[in-house]
């Protein structure tokens, strides 16, 4: 069968002030019709940039296409030359030969024009059709994506639909004149896992019926390796290794892509261990090795929660008076032995963010208690309250929005010190040396303003600002998720070696189950702002108990081709709203002990 | 990209010191008494070789006053502006780092004070101050506050909700550290970019507030005095307007081009 | 709902203080009514009773509460220079300049919106350069300096259109519009440059968003994209800054409004202000602010209507 | 070296100086005038009070001046002759007056004109009440009886020499019908040649001719005053042929529109004077010597050259021109710089230690070029003079009224009558000596002339008060400004337009050209 797409040595180049840049050099591959091709790599590595190639859309970002050859095989069975196509011609294969699908559904479709009008636009166009047999079909599309009362929706605006949903609405446009091709970048990223899940088997689903290709562009192998009939390896601009998705997984040749996948954490593979283990690194495994077998310390409780609850007031009427709460922290109770990680698992919305800002009253809790080497945090005075703070820290997830990006790294680590009065002069000088080391960050970085260093190095200047103040106490927001997979590793394992040593313990907040279970002693799932289950790692994982445990372990993709979850269309429950209206009293959370120390929420 | 900027930001650079050697090289060169010196045998002269500029109605020659002018103007310019980014800075960053009560209640002064036509502040000012330069100033930088003062608190509030703010609370700084350290270098480069257009609305200010009697008193010269007296002379001395004119849309060009440059270089990121 | 009744309980507290900060402003103005009626041939004594007649002797506080009692009950009183009832005044005025404003900002967003979208889509190339370049040009020259030139193009050189005057748009609409199109041209270029500015960064912005290259990678014509897609998006905003604007043009319209002999408020205000008729001068100047507020206010709800997004209960 | 250029130039100005008054050379004055037509006048200010005896201001009087006929007016030398009435009579010991009526005059509204409509207006304008700005001129009034329709009789309490011509003045003597006063500032109505029809606030003020007007009725059909007073504007105006007719043509102006044949000029003298004010109170100015000294610095006739653009007249003394009281023998002290600054000396203010600020209006253009010219002046005889900018309303509250200056300018139109403008304006107890002059000399002559009955003597004592203010410099006099207006060709009968009082404009026998 003649293959639906081949690239043949594609160079693509920006032009800047500074001369051109090259995007992509010498990428050559090709696409059999029906086959899933994924591109994988890590971020720059011009895998965006192949995939906007191929319709020609790179010119809108400033690209040219310097050299090699683009060819398509059109529905009349004509080859096409991309590289020369007029835009006349390129207007009539964009969104009607080929689809696109993209990485933001919230920022995806024309906020200010119906659903309707932004699926029938494309096929008026190119299919020449009626503005009813348009909305027919609109209609028909919105159904084939399995949305929930499509007639509704076709009159409805981007806004007053959920992020799952209008990425599934982005598919119907996207398949809305049934294109040979399907180009997917990065449809998932931004979505929810059990949203992820769906969105899959609905590619998955749409690709089978309608026999079309699809490029798919994702920077996570778990992902390809649910979705890829053929896998591209991509760093750097050039083609690392191309192979069958199996080739890729089970006899990677290119050191490249053998230390992507060591790098990345496969659900389940900590079945039966009990204590957290370092992620795998090439190169690394004498540090690995070093490990020292995980010292069994007598527990001892640092940070105690009771029953705390935080409500965000929705304020309206004419007096700006709260009409309603969102419950975004109900009745959590938890506690976290010191040098010990629990991890707060759930979905964008589930609270367990708002959890971690109310411990540190970085949000002020509505009730509860919050204890940490017997104070009561809750009940500090605005000057104590300061003071304390130097036993807990935060790490957040952005590490290009944590750090000010006018200060240089030396200032923002010392400034914890500075603030506590800790040290001065050359003492303080010292600290902050000895801080980079720790961090292994090397000391000309002190000088450096953020922007001069990796998202990895960022995250570890961070965490440095973290420590310097011997926090007892660290929470850790997504601390890991904006990273790529090697440098996630390699902060994930400096996190772990900082434990050991200095016997911290972290409140690791995470929707990343396969993360969580390589490095947590106790897990908690939340969900509309409750703790649904709680305890030791391998209970939760191994035998979750409650329904909304058990799903979202369902839908986690597993970093192995040969566990294939997303065949079919696949429908969770959607997340209802925390927000209630004043009069509402929640009921007390109470739970089942199904295990020692293994806590179930009952219904 | 990054070249074409250059380029702008030079030519805005170049203008920008032209425009500061002629304030400061001017007065040196040129006899104070040349931007006052009349000529009645030359009122309202075209350009020509003995008078490059023109004259005015009173036979002055234009180049001497445009030049002479030149210092005053940009002194009286300068100086409201940053009275306004003084006065406004501290009420938008208080406003909009807070937020609540004290945002609710600064921000309804700010609002009161924004729907008052700026006429009627500046003659307001005028009579209680009397006539001068410094009450020119002074008009100019109350008349500006309200603005600045609602940039800033919308920049304020914006990086109030960084995470490196709150990262700076957790690490135990106080509020005004944090603003200090955290909310100022962050919300600068708007300031400056608000800043220079505001320059050019000033000196164009001084010309309207000089039909009130405030502004430069004459004989002097600056540029907004001329603009103001060119009013009834426009259809048959179009030069007498157009040659301060000029200077005006120079020094706006050259500060707008300056000013994106600036931010850059004031950027770390950029760097 | 709650949202428009929000934003008018505002509105109101605005405007008491406005009232409250206009009553001071305008009494410590120095000189009075009296003296500017009686010009060079006043004296102390033909002053005193002129003063007295004028009832400017009451004490402020009495003088605040006459004001806003008889706003309130719709007794404005009398301009003490034109000796008509001030609300008469007001309401022909304010009719005048609601023209003008509304002319001179449909010729401001005729011109500046394709300009700035313009030079949005040739971002950082010479188009732009061009267009900002001439913008900046727009606000280097005060608006008495455009006034002058339309004057002189367009009355004086060309005949198109009188040079100066208001015809009552009850007797003449045409006419009306015929008078108000050369000071609303001046004022429109004035307000042009800003406006342009805003244009294009907002079309910047939404240039770069997602849903533009959705829109290409559905084959629609560039066209399209730019002026239905992108455009759609920036009318919002736009039209926000626009309205903003409102307060900028009744600054410019006292200037622009006596050099055209065009006698609207801003006019109006100009003499108040110039003859110290106090009542007219507290009259004008919270009536503007008013409407200043409450064209914000108007924006800002027009704004829910034209984007879905902020449609609030 | 520029300061000689400036002194060489204004040298060479001069010799163009008295050209003043320049006659319109009406070529068509033979011509038959025709009926019909509407004026459209572009007026220079805006009206603003309608009602005759409440309005103070020039521009608003300039309109109604055609509205209303007054009981006695007065002719080109400034002698009162009889208006409304047929004859006016005055009793010997000046305490009364009796005036007979002209019988059929009629008012707008059809009404004929009888004594107690004039016992009406007069009683109107001088209650306080109705706050006529005038009031004052019927202060020593006793009693107005009218024994028949056409007499009236006005009682005097004690003489009053001017009472006649304040009469002739602005508002005073206008005869409006009986209680139609709470509609004189929407509706005004009198016996003048033009009938109110209606005004829009700031843009028009429209007449059409009253056609029982007791001179006979005007040839136009209307008036239309449209009301420009940006200056360029109202030039656009004419030139564009929107305007028939504009008023106060900007002085720097004339000389352009008198070059273009298409156009007609019109200037006379005067308009108004002005004079340079020192305030006495000001420790320098209370030594003549340096009032004197400062006199000589100006150069009168290039400061009228250079602010004036040529249109005017210098001149000693204030008095109207063509009136007795002009002392003919007075002339301005000549430029001497470096006698002044000998002066100055002398008077213990070396050179370099005077700092005197000048408060200038912006109501006035004219007042700030002159002030401009002052200053190099000032600087050469190492005087350092500054200047202040005031609005009209900082003006006369700062100088008129507080005396808060140190120097300043000011002109007035049309005080011609004698004991109005010297008893008022220099007198030490004068309402208007907002110098604060004090010198017993003048008090006393004022004085004295109040209760000179003989014209010829009264005559005499002004020419002394005026040589007593050459004498001490008190003010310094500089000129009489000229009127302007400019007209398109149709515009027939332009000489008739100007009110010897110079500021009012009468339209009773302007016709228009086909």
């Amino acid at each position: 069968m003649k293959d639906i797409v081949s690239v043949d040595h594609l160079r693509v180049e920006f032009a800047t002030g500074d001369g051109p840049v090259v995007g992509v050099q010498d990428v050559s591959f090709t696409i059999a019709p029906g086959e899933t091709l994924c591109v994988v790599g890590e971020s720059g590595s011009g895998k965006s940039v192949t995939s906007l190639s191929l319709m020609r859309l790179v010119e809108f970002g400033g690209g040219t296409i310097t050299q090699g050859a683009l060819t398509f095989m059109r529905a009349d069975g004509t080859t096409l030359d991309v590289t020369a196509a007029s835009s006349q011609v390129m207007g009539q294969v964009r969104g009607n030969e080929i689809g696109m699908i993209f990485q933001e559904p919230m920022t995806a479709l024309n906020p200010v024009f119906t659903i309707e009008r932004q699926l029938t636009d494309g096929l008026m166009l190119h299919k020449g059709l009626t503005q009813e047999a348009a909305s027919a079909r609109a209609l028909d599309l919105l159904k084939s994506v399995r949305i929930p009362e499509p007639e509704r929706r076709l009159r409805q605006y981007p806004h007053e639909l959920s992020g799952g949903m209008r990425q599934r609405v982005v598919i119907a446009m996207a398949m809305a004149c049934e294109p040979k091709l399907l180009i997917a970048d990065e449809p998932t990223t931004a979505l929810d896992v059990t949203i992820q899940a769906e969105i899959l088997a609905l590619i998955n689903r749409l690709k089978r019926e309608n026999g079309m290709a699809v490029l798919f562009i994702t920077h996570d192998m778990a992902v390809v390796a649910q979705m890829a009939d053929r896998v591209v390896v991509m760093y750097h601009g050039r083609i690392v290794e191309t192979g069958t998705v199996e080739q890729i997984f089970e006899n990677p040749q290119e050191n490249y892509t053998k230390a992507l996948l060591a790098a990345v954490p496969k659900l389940g593979e900590m079945k039966g261990k009990a204590a957290p283990e370092r992620m795998r690194l090439i190169g690394d495994e004498a540090a690995r090795a070093a490990q020292t077998a995980p010292k069994s310390r007598k527990p001892e409780v640092l940070l105690q929660v009771k029953n705390l609850t935080t409500r965000f007031p929705v304020k309206g009427g004419i007096l700006r008076r709260t009409v309603a709460q969102v419950h975004a922290v109900e009745d959590v109770s938890f506690t976290l032995n010191v040098g010990e990680t629990l991890a707060l698992v759930g979905e964008s919305g589930c609270g367990k963010s708002s959890c971690g800002r109310s411990i540190l009253r970085l949000i002020e809790p509505t009730s509860g208690e919050v204890w940490i080497g017997g104070r009561d945090i809750g009940a500090l005075n605005h000057h104590d309250l300061r003071r304390a703070r130097a036993d807990m820290q935060m790490v957040f997830q952005d590490p290009f929005a944590s750090l000010n990006p006018y200060r240089r790294l030396k200032a923002q680590v010392a400034e914890p010190i500075q603030n506590f009065g800790l040290a001065s002069g050359t003492d303080l000088e010292a600290r902050v040396v000895q801080l980079f080391d720790r961090v292994r960050l090397p000391r000309e970085f002190m000088t450096r303003f953020p922007h001069e260093l990796s998202g990895g190095q960022r995250q570890r200047a961070a965490i440095a600002r973290a420590l310097a103040v011997n926090p007892k106490l660290i929470v850790a927001d997504e601390a890991v998720s904006a990273l790529d997979v090697s440098v996630q590793a390699q902060v994930l394992n400096l996190m772990m070696e900082l434990q050991e040593d200095l016997g911290l313990s972290y409140l690791f907040i995470s929707h990343d189950m396969a993360v969580v279970e390589r490095i947590a002693h106790h897990v908690g799932v939340m969900y509309l702002g409750r703790i649904v289950e709680i305890g030791p790692r391998a209970a939760v994982f191994d035998n979750p108990q409650h329904p909304y445990t058990q799903s979202l372990l369902s839908a986690v993709p597993i970093a192995d081709p040969r566990k294939r979850r997303f065949a079919d269309d696949l429908a969770f429950k959607p997340i209802t709203s925390p927000i209630f209206p004043l009069s509402y009293q929640p009921a007390k959370s109470t739970y089942t002990e199904i295990a020692p120390g293994h806590l179930v929420l009952n219904a | 990209m990054k070249r074409f900027k250059t380029t702008k930001g030079m030519i805005g650079i170049i203008l920008l010191l032209l425009i500061a050697l002629v304030a400061i090289v001017g007065p040196m060169v040129i006899p104070p008494d040349a931007a006052t010196a009349m000529d009645m045998r030359a009122r309202r002269a075209p350009p020509s070789l003995t008078h490059i500029f023109g004259t005015d109605q009173l036979g002055r020659d234009l180049m001497y006053r445009v030049i002479l002018g030149t210092r005053t103007s940009l002194e009286i310019a300068v100086s409201a502006v940053v009275m306004s980014i003084v006065l406004g800075l501290p009420l938008g960053l208080i406003s909009g780092y807070f937020g609540g009560f004290v945002d609710n209640v600064l921000m309804r002064l700010v609002d009161t004070l924004l729907a008052f036509p700026a006429l009627l502040l500046a003659l307001t000012i005028s009579a209680v101050l009397g006539p001068n330069i410094q009450n020119t100033i002074i008009a100019i930088g109350v008349a500006f506050t309200p603005y600045l003062a609602r940039i800033i608190r919308g920049e304020a509030l914006r990086v109030a909700q960084m995470p490196y703010v709150e990262a700076a609370r957790s690490a135990g700084t106080t509020d005004l550290m944090i603003m200090w350290r955290h909310v100022l270098p962050n919300i600068l480069p708007a300031v400056i970019v608000q800043g220079t257009i505001s320059l050019a609305f000033a000196i164009l200010a001084e010309a309207g507030l000089s039909f009130l009697g405030l502004g430069t008193q004459p004989p002097a010269a600056s540029w907004g005095l001329m603009i103001q007296a060119s009013r009834d002379q426009l259809d048959i001395a179009p030069w007498t307007a157009l040659v301060p004119g000029l200077a005006v849309a120079l020094t706006v060009l050259g500060l707008n081009m300056f000013g994106d440059v600036l931010r850059d270089i004031l950027d770390p990121r950029s760097k | 709902m709650t949202y428009v009744l929000n934003r008018l309980l505002s509105v109101i507290l605005t405007l008491f203080l406005i009232t409250l900060v206009t009553f001071a402003v305008t009494n410590i103005l120095p000189g009075d009514v009296a003296m500017m009626i009686m010009g060079t041939q006043s004296n102390p004594e033909a002053l005193a009773g002129l003063r007295e007649s004028l009832g400017l002797n009451d004490p402020l506080l009495v003088q605040y509460g006459h004001w806003v009692g008889g706003m309130i009950s719709g007794d404005w009183g009398n301009s003490l220079i034109f000796k008509k009832p001030i609300f008469e005044l007001l309401a022909q005025k304010a009719a005048a300049s609601a023209i003008i404003v509304a002319m001179s900002m449909i010729i401001a967003l005729a011109l500046a919106v394709p300009l700035g979208v313009w030079a949005a889509v040739h971002r950082d190339k010479w188009q732009d350069t061009v267009s900002s370049t001439s913008a900046l040009m727009g606000v280097s020259l005060p608006d008495f300096f455009w006034g002058i030139l339309m004057i002189l193009v367009f009355a004086r050189w060309l005949g198109w259109f009188p040079s100066s005057g208001f015809v009552d748009p009850a007797e003449n609409f045409l006419g009306t519009l015929r008078h108000a199109f050369l000071p609303s041209l001046a004022l429109g270029l004035g307000l042009m440059a800003h406006l342009t500015r805003m244009t294009r960064s907002t079309m910047t912005g939404i240039l770069n968003q997602e849903f533009i290259r959705v829109a290409r990678a559905k084959g629609l014509a560039e066209r399209t994209v730019i002026w239905r897609y992108a455009l759609a998006n920036a009318i919002g905003p736009v039209i926000t800054i626009a309205g903003l604007q409102i307060g900028y043009l009744f600054g410019s319209i006292i200037v622009m409004e006596s050099l055209f002999g065009y006698t609207g408020m801003g006019w109006l205000t100009y003499q108040a202000l110039l003859n110290r008729d106090l009542p007219l001068i507290q009259s004008t100047v919270f009536v503007i602010a008013a409407v200043v507020m409450l064209t914000n206010l108007a924006v800002d709800l027009l704004y829910v209507v034209i984007d879905p997004r902020i449609r609030l209960g | 070296m520029r300061r000689r250029d400036f002194l060489r130039n204004s040298t060479a100005i001069l010799g163009t100086g008295f050209a003043g008054v320049s006659l319109p050379a009406t070529l068509w004055a033979q011509e038959t005038p025709v009926t019909g037509g509407t004026l459209i006048w572009g007026h220079s200010e805006t009206t603003q009070n309608l009602d005759m005896h409440q309005t103070g201001t020039a521009s608003s009087g300039r309109v109604l001046q055609n509205i209303h006929s007054s009981i006695v007016t007065v002719d080109k030398d400034l002698n009162v002759i009889p208006g409304l009435c047929e004859s006016f009579e005055v009793a010997p010991d000046g305490l009364s007056y009796t005036f007979k009526l002209r019988p059929n005059v009629k008012f707008h509204n059809g009404a004929v004109m009888t004594s107690a409509d004039v016992k009406y207006s007069f009683e109107r304008c001088k209650d306080p009440a109705t706050g006529a700005v005038n009031f004052e001129v019927f202060n020593n009034v006793a009693s107005i009886e009218t024994p028949d329709d056409l007499t009236v009789v006005i009682k005097m309490s004690a003489v009053n020499a001017p009472f006649l011509s304040r009469l002739a003045e602005n508002g005073a003597g206008v005869v409006m019908p009986v209680d139609s006063g709470p509609t004189q500032g929407t509706n005004p109505m009198g016996a003048g040649p033009f009938k109110f029809v209606s005004y829009e606030v700031g843009t028009v003020v429209k007449m059409a001719r009253h056609d029982d007007y007791w001179e006979g009725p005007s040839y136009l059909d209307a008036v239309e005053a449209r009301e420009i007073t940006e200056p360029t504007t109202r030039l656009t105006g004419l030139r564009t042929g929107e305007l028939h007719m504009i008023n106060d043509i900007p002085l720097d102006r004339v000389g352009e529109l008198q070059a273009d044949a298409g156009l007609q000029v019109k200037t006379w003298f005067p308009l108004n004077f002005d004079f340079v004010n020192m305030n006495h109170t000001f420790e320098p100015f209370k030594d003549k010597r340096v009032r004197v000294a400062f006199d000589m610095i100006i150069d009168k006739e290039a400061l009228m050259e250079g602010a004036l653009w040529g249109q005017g007249a210098t001149t000693a003394s204030p008095s109207f021109p063509t009136s007795a009281a002009y002392n003919k023998d007075l002339k301005q002290r000549a430029q001497d710089i470096e006698g002044a600054k000998a002066m100055l000396a002398e008077a213990g203010y070396p050179e370099g230690s005077l700092n005197i600020v000048f408060k200038a209006t912006t109501n006035y253009p004219y007042h700030i070029e002159t002030a401009q010219i002052l200053v190099e002046w000032f600087k050469m005889a190492g005087v350092n003079l500054t200047i202040e900018q005031l609005t009209w309303a900082d003006w006369l509250s700062q100088c008129w009224v507080d005396k808060d200056y140190q120097m300043t300018m000011m002109n007035f139109f049309t005080l011609w009558e004698s004991d109005f403008l010297y008893y008022s304006v220099w007198n030490s107890t004068g309402a208007f000596n907002y110098r604060a002059i004090n010198d017993p000399v003048i008090d006393e002559l004022t004085a004295k002339a109040r209760v000179t009955v003989d014209d010829a003597e009264r005559a005499k004592i002004y020419q002394a008060v005026q040589q007593q203010i050459w004498d001490e410099s008190h003010d310094i006099l500089l000129w009489f400004r000229n009127g302007t207006i400019g007209a398109q060709p149709a515009v027939m009968g332009l000489d008739t337009v100007v009110h010897p009082n110079g500021s009012n404009l009468n339209f009773h026998k302007v016709w228009l050209k086909a």
